[in-house]
């Protein structure tokens, strides 16, 4: 009992600390000249590009007095993001800047409330009347455009890229110098080393969306939409014939590894699988972990076939309400655009910027691109990118569950490519047609 | 205004009132609200944010019965109620017999050791148990890597995924039950046991012909507490670990409403989801005034 | 003066009745006993005097006012528990000053009382422990000393010696008496033990379903019993009760023809029924070899030996009775005579039960 | 007699590896958060770290406010446990100690919240919270949480333990209702009541989903919210951090366990579902 009563004695001033804390940050910012408060939300956690996200706000935050900047971290990527989104805005809240997935570009235009850059500039700051055309490249402004409306400003940009393990190339009687290019070489390659290592060959990256498959099902001619960009029309042979590959190496070869993203990249960073097809925005992160003779590849081609390669990353669009708020976010914004963060945020995780002139500026980017194998090989793949289909209405958070779910039932033998392929496609065209 | 003198009863009455107020008000406010206007937002389509909710009447419930995901959701919940059946309820209430009744020295121990697990939180028990059965880097990996068996990638595997959660909830559930089982043997009198071994009765026809009926009424409180909160407690290793994948395969009723609601942002099927889970609890609850609740009062 | 009174009083728990129309008037000072057997309903009247339980019908009043609203805690009632209900988590001296704390006394003056009474009850060097480091007796005093200290008008006492043993009883039983004698409270008493009744009371209501059966001294509720219940109730064991049938100046038991004491005709012929019960405690019931004038032959159907005393048994008509003697004299299967002693008979309306009362010979 | 031994024996073994399957996740994460990370990929069946490291700590101690993140997990704990218990204790000692019309039913329907699925009520009371205003604050994490059906149910059970006698001896002195709730039944029950308190201490200082609904910006996390900022679905989880603030989360229950294990085990061995 004794002990007990010390116990809660310890616990009670623990307790009052934390309530004396509590008051202390709450007072913030006296009533003399308050600052603007905007929050920014994003989906960086402290291994991947956390770090250089609170170093962009703390500095912009000490650059000036006018405005302060929140960061928000919200968790499982876009999704999460999307449903933090939604959920804030019910309670009749929204953040001031919100970073996007490509993927949710429509649903984000149609559902939600927000103004444009155009709209900020016009109102308040004729003066950077130019600023976006002359800042950023044409095909990366319109990765951001619903119907020729610009509704944010591209931040990040990715590419899917091929890491491999050049130990494990080596160890397999393989030519780390030439990694395969063409689908069926990695499907060759990656047999090799399941066959002379006993780890896996091969892994993409299985997000809960259809980025990296994307690219695959239209390297071989597949495409996503229909003509008129209605419909889903991806059941095409093309398509079956694509992801066909992909399923075999896993479930014949048993050469590529079907597992959750999280685990599969860590499985790639401990040694356990030779090549990794995923999003260079992971560059960062694996170059820091792993213990190997790490390399890149750029994104298989099917023999023969044109490579395409969709856009991954996210744009930030500006959902403040008040004039003060938009303002300061425009700020913001424009602060993190500068070439120097930009470079040091592509450094850091391996997207790649949206504006051209900070990988051309020599003490920029350009420098470590050199020095980067894998930068370089992702740079290299940004002339030729498309973009990253996205579902319009509401349809576009149920999309990408379906994609996963295709995924899923061909990866674990529960469906044939076709019938899989056909079932998802009919599913989102009932969707469309609601 | 007139003194009105209270009689004591009258006074008693409404003193009575008055300390259950508190929590009828948090009740009421946060549990018997929200249930209302759920069940009234499962008559309509609306997406949380639109201004406009249209009332849609029985649709939601008619797209949830339709709906094959809906089917594949009432399996998982089956299995997974199966699982916690036979994790947290069964082998609890087996090894709780043995323990009170068929081990001697040094048994109180383990009941505060099994106990410790349920300490931990849902969250850190996910994503232990995420890297404890990590198919390349865990330990059970390695281990039955050493046997020359290739670990399968549960969180991949139908019923293996489902297994793997469970038992996050089993780590939370199993020492808290073993207890209160436990408590429940120690109201049967030793002699009836001792008598029934002077008969030379097997431990086996023990248990199952003289201890579950003196433990009835613990029993099926610990059974229906197990079904109720086990549903709840997989919810977060849902969510942490596999967002109801792959293809649905994790996903029971109650994360089914989650991700309707804060996924697809289907406010009315996810109500309507929701008041459907809600029935079937409604019958557990009915089991469980009918059973425990009961078997208190009788033994005031 | 009344100290308490009270007035077709009923109590019902629901449907269930368990006072029916009580009148009783208990005078200041007065130590009375509520006597009866489990689920008379004794302890029901404890508690409405104490206003623990609400009255249902009727009037009850302490001190010639009327108290059925009167809160409990303005009684002015001590109450001595079965149990004792002391506070687990206080010690002795805070168990016993409980009452006056709570009433914000001045912390001397609780002292002081406590004090008093811990002495009075021999507490003393106990005043710190807790009650579970206490004998049952020990408790039983600290319960008791947490009434006293009170000074109440009313003390109320539920059971208080049924939790100890046998030899501790007797005790404690004087002792009650004599710390009655020292405040002169009006004491009631709730017991379902006939010599803490006899020992105890002034008067002994005796109770059974709810019905006030007979309240009187104990020497009369003994002597003059009011029906058959209280007389088979009192006395152990219990009276004999046989049926007769009167028949002018006889009385007809069993095959036996009995000549009616002239003392008794005038009671007897009170009834308008023949059929009567005829009562004899069987200390009262003398066996002999000899016939005396008045007697009926028996035969000593079994024996039991007690030491200190030893009873027959024998059937009179169809009804069995016994016959509680000094010596060890008659064996099974011995003819011997029950000579009838006049001034030791009951008789009772068989109807009714009622006592057909009493000749005034009989004091 | 010999196979009576032979037979406990046997038991004893069963549950010593039971015990050691169920402490072995603790045991993992606290062997793992002192790992490097190579080591923690490539010897994960290592228990004893070869070179013992704090580097996890450390990076979590630069990346995060974590003394900040714990006080706050502190504050919400305390803030639930103290409502829970008061609202609990109040309307146990209405059921048990007054006699009122409704009160079975009363008692039914507060215990029925039980079987609502938090999955009903997260929607709306979201939406109550925000329009209080109380997003991404503690206050609004407590918020739906002041009171307790099992705490209700637990503190009846051990109220309904007090003989009704000692209350009567109260009312005799004309003790007022909220006296003898506070100087008599509270210190009769308190080793139960600290036990439910704990508890719910516990269960409050675990929870994750609501929390994540509420909490947005990192001064105002609580530590299961600051554990996901470390690992994500999005891969690259650095595990011996991960595993390092998973135990900084475990710490304190099990450190309160350590204290209080008799008193708790002895308190659901007594209540079970019993009176």
């Amino acid at each position: 009992m004794k002990k007990l009563k010390q116990l809660m004695a310890l616990l009670l001033a623990i307790m009052m600390l934390a309530g004396c804390g509590g008051g202390k940050s709450n007072d913030t910012g006296d009533d003399t000249s308050k600052p603007v408060e905007i929050t920014f939300w994003h989906v960086y956690s402290e291994n991947f590009g956390a770090p250089v996200i609170k170093e962009m706000v703390d500095a912009f935050n000490a650059s000036q007095d006018e405005i302060v900047v929140i960061e928000v971290y919200n968790p499982d990527m876009y999704p999460g993001l999307m449903q933090n989104l939604q959920a804030e805005v019910v309670s009749g809240n929204s953040p001031s800047i919100v970073m996007i997935g490509y993927n949710y570009l429509k649903y984000f235009a149609a559902n939600f409330i927000y103004v444009t850059p155009d709209e900020i500039i016009e109102k308040y700051v004729p003066e950077d009347k130019d600023y976006l055309s002359t800042t950023f490249l044409d095909n990366i402004l319109t990765l951001a455009q619903v119907d020729g409306e610009q509704v944010g400003v591209p931040f990040s940009i990715s590419t899917p890229i091929i890491y491999y393990n050049a130990d494990m190339f080596i160890a397999a009687g393989l030519d780390p110098e030439n990694p395969p290019v063409t689908w069926e070489e990695v499907r060759a390659a990656a047999k090799t080393i399941t066959e002379k290592t006993g780890e896996y060959g091969f892994y993409m990256q299985e997000y809960a969306d259809n980025w990296a498959v994307q690219g695959l099902l239209e390297g071989n001619g597949a495409t996503i939409l229909s003509e008129d960009g209605k419909q889903a029309a991806f059941a095409s042979p093309e398509a079956a014939e694509a992801y066909q590959l992909l399923a075999d190496m896993v479930l014949e070869d048993k050469s590529a590894l079907h597992i959750t993203a999280d685990e599969g990249i860590q499985a790639f960073i401990n040694g356990k699988v030779g090549m990794l097809c995923g999003t260079s925005a992971k560059i960062g992160t694996i170059q820091s972990a792993a213990q190997f003779d790490l390399r890149g590849a750029e994104f298989p081609v099917f023999a023969g076939k044109e490579r395409r390669v969709p856009a991954g990353g996210n744009f930030l669009p500006i959902m403040a309400a008040s004039e003060e708020e938009q303002k300061a976010a425009w700020e913001f914004m424009k602060f993190i655009m500068q070439p120097e963060w930009l470079a040091k945020w592509s450094e850091n995780t391996g997207y790649l910027p949206p504006r051209q002139d900070v990988a051309e500026d020599p003490d920029g980017l350009k420098a470590y691109i050199e020095e980067n194998q894998l930068l370089g090989i992702a740079f290299s793949e940004m002339d030729g990118i498309y973009s990253w289909v996205a579902f319009p209405g509401d349809v576009g958070t149920q999309a990408e569950q379906i994609f996963a779910n295709t995924r899923d039932k061909i990866l674990d033998r529960s469906m044939s490519v076709e019938d899989a392929l056909k079932e998802a496609e009919d599913a989102l065209n009932s969707l469309l047609a609601e | 205004m007139k003194k009105k003198k209270w009689s004591q009863t009258g006074r008693e009455h409404f003193l009575a009132w008055c300390f259950v107020a508190p929590a009828t008000l948090a009740f009421v406010v946060f549990m018997f609200w929200p249930l209302v206007y759920t069940l009234y937002l499962s008559f309509l389509k609306w997406n949380m944010v639109a201004i406009n909710k249209v009332m849609v009447g029985l649709k939601n419930y008619e797209a949830v019965f339709n709906d094959p995901v809906t089917k594949k959701l009432l399996g998982n919940t089956l299995l997974y109620i199966v699982i916690l059946v036979l994790l947290i309820f069964v082998l609890p209430y087996i090894l709780a017999f043995v323990n009170t009744f068929v081990m001697g020295k040094g048994k109180g121990i383990y009941k505060t050791l099994l106990f410790i697990p349920s300490l931990i939180s849902l969250v850190v028990g996910a994503i232990v148990l995420q890297w404890i059965f990590n198919p390349l880097s865990g330990p059970v990996g390695a281990v039955l890597g050493r046997f020359g068996i290739a670990m399968p990638s549960w969180s991949k595997t139908k019923g293996l995924v489902v297994l793997v959660i469970s038992l996050v909830a089993v780590l939370k559930s199993f020492g808290y039950n073993f207890l209160v089982l436990l408590s429940g043997m120690s109201g049967v009198s030793t002699e009836l046991i001792e008598a029934a071994r002077l008969e030379k009765t097997p431990n086996r026809k023990i248990f199952g012909k003289i201890v579950m009926p003196l433990t009835s009424s613990t029993a099926i409180y610990v059974l229906i507490m197990s079904i109720v909160q086990g549903m709840q407690y997989v919810f977060t290793p849902i969510k942490v670990l596999t967002q109801g994948g792959p293809d649905f395969a994790s996903s029971n009723i109650i994360y089914g409403v989650y991700q309707e609601a804060f996924g697809y942002y289907n406010t009315g099927k996810a109500s309507a989801l929701s008041i459907i889970t809600m029935l079937v609890f409604l019958v557990l609850l009915f089991l469980e005034f009918k059973y425990v609740e009961k078997g208190v009062y009788y033994e005031n | 003066m009344n100290s308490i009174r009270f007035e077709e009083v009923s109590k019902s728990f629901g449907k269930t009745k368990v006072i029916n129309q009580l009148n009783m008037e208990i005078k200041k000072g007065e130590r009375m006993i509520l006597l009866g057997p489990s689920g008379c309903g004794k302890s029901t009247i404890l508690r409405m005097i104490s206003g623990l339980e609400a009255i249902t019908v009727g009037n009850l009043y302490l001190n010639d006012q009327l108290a059925n609203d009167i809160d409990s805690g303005d009684r002015s009632i001590a109450m001595v528990f079965q149990n004792y209900a002391l506070f687990p988590h206080m010690t002795i001296e805070e168990n016993v000053g409980y009452g006056l704390r709570i009433n914000k006394m001045d912390k001397g003056e609780v002292k002081k009382k406590v004090v008093e009474v811990v002495d009075i009850l021999g507490l003393n060097g106990l005043e710190g422990r807790y009650p579970k480091e206490l004998s049952g007796g020990q408790r039983q005093r600290v319960a008791l000393a947490r009434a006293l200290v009170k000074r109440a008008d009313f003390f109320l006492l539920d059971e208080p010696l049924s939790n100890l043993d046998a030899q501790l009883r007797g005790q404690a039983r004087k002792e009650l008496v004599k710390i009655h004698e020292m405040y002169n409270q009006t004491f009631i008493y709730v017991t379902h033990d006939q010599i803490e009744a006899m020992t105890i009371g002034h008067r002994i209501a005796l109770m059974n379903q709810g019905d006030l059966q007979m309240l009187d001294t104990p020497h009369n509720v003994y002597h003059r019993p009011a029906n058959v219940f209280v007389a088979t109730f009192i006395g152990s064991p219990s009276m004999n009760i046989i049926s007769a049938k009167s028949a002018g100046r006889e009385l007809l038991v069993g095959p036996h023809r009995i000549e009616l004491p002239d003392m008794w005709l005038a009671q007897i012929h009170r009834s308008d029924s023949t059929n009567i019960k005829l009562g004899v405690r069987p200390e009262d019931m003398i066996l002999s070899k000899n016939k005396e004038n008045l007697s009926v032959p028996v035969d000593v159907k079994y024996v039991e030996d007690y030491g200190n005393r030893v009873g027959y048994y024998f059937d009179l008509g169809d009804e069995e009775a016994i016959s509680i003697m000094s010596e060890n004299i008659f064996g099974t299967g011995d003819q011997v005579y029950w000579n009838i002693k006049p001034d030791k008979l009951h008789f009772f309306d068989a109807d009714t039960a009622q006592s057909l009362g009493y000749p005034k010979e009989i004091r | 007699m010999k196979i009576k031994n032979k037979q406990n024996l046997i038991w004893h073994v069963v549950f010593i590896l039971l015990v050691l399957l169920f402490l072995y996740p603790i045991v993992f994460a606290v062997s793992t958060s002192f790992k490097s990370l190579n080591e923690a990929f490539n010897s994960t069946l290592n228990l004893i770290p070869k070179e013992f490291t704090l580097e996890a700590y450390t990076s979590i101690l630069k990346k995060i406010p974590i003394v900040r993140i714990t006080l706050n997990t502190f504050a919400i704990a305390t803030i639930v446990t103290t409502f829970k218990l008061v609202t609990g204790v109040l309307a146990a000692y209405s059921f048990v100690f007054f006699d009122f019309k409704g009160k079975t039913l009363m008692y039914f329907i507060l215990v029925s919240t039980i079987f609502i699925p938090f999955t009903v009520t997260m929607i709306p009371n979201f939406i109550t919270v925000s329009k209080i205003g109380l997003r991404d604050n503690i206050i609004g994490v407590a918020l739906p949480q002041l009171a307790d059906a099992t705490g209700i149910f637990l503190l009846r059970q051990h109220m309904r333990g007090i003989p009704r006698s000692l209350l009567e001896v109260a009312k005799l002195e004309k003790t007022p209702h909220i006296k003898i709730l506070s100087s008599i039944v509270v210190p009769i029950i308190k080793p139960a009541i600290l036990s439910i308190g704990i508890i719910f201490f516990i269960n409050s200082w675990n929870e994750f989903v609501w929390p994540s609904l509420i909490l947005k910006s990192r001064e105002h996390y609580t530590l299961s919210l600051a554990l996901q900022m470390f690992v994500s679905s999005e891969g690259g989880t650095d595990i011996p951090v991960a595993m390092a603030i998973s135990v900084l989360t475990m710490l304190l229950p099990l450190t309160i366990f350590a204290f209080c294990q008799k008193h708790i085990i002895n308190t659901f061995v007594q209540s079970g579902i019993k009176g």
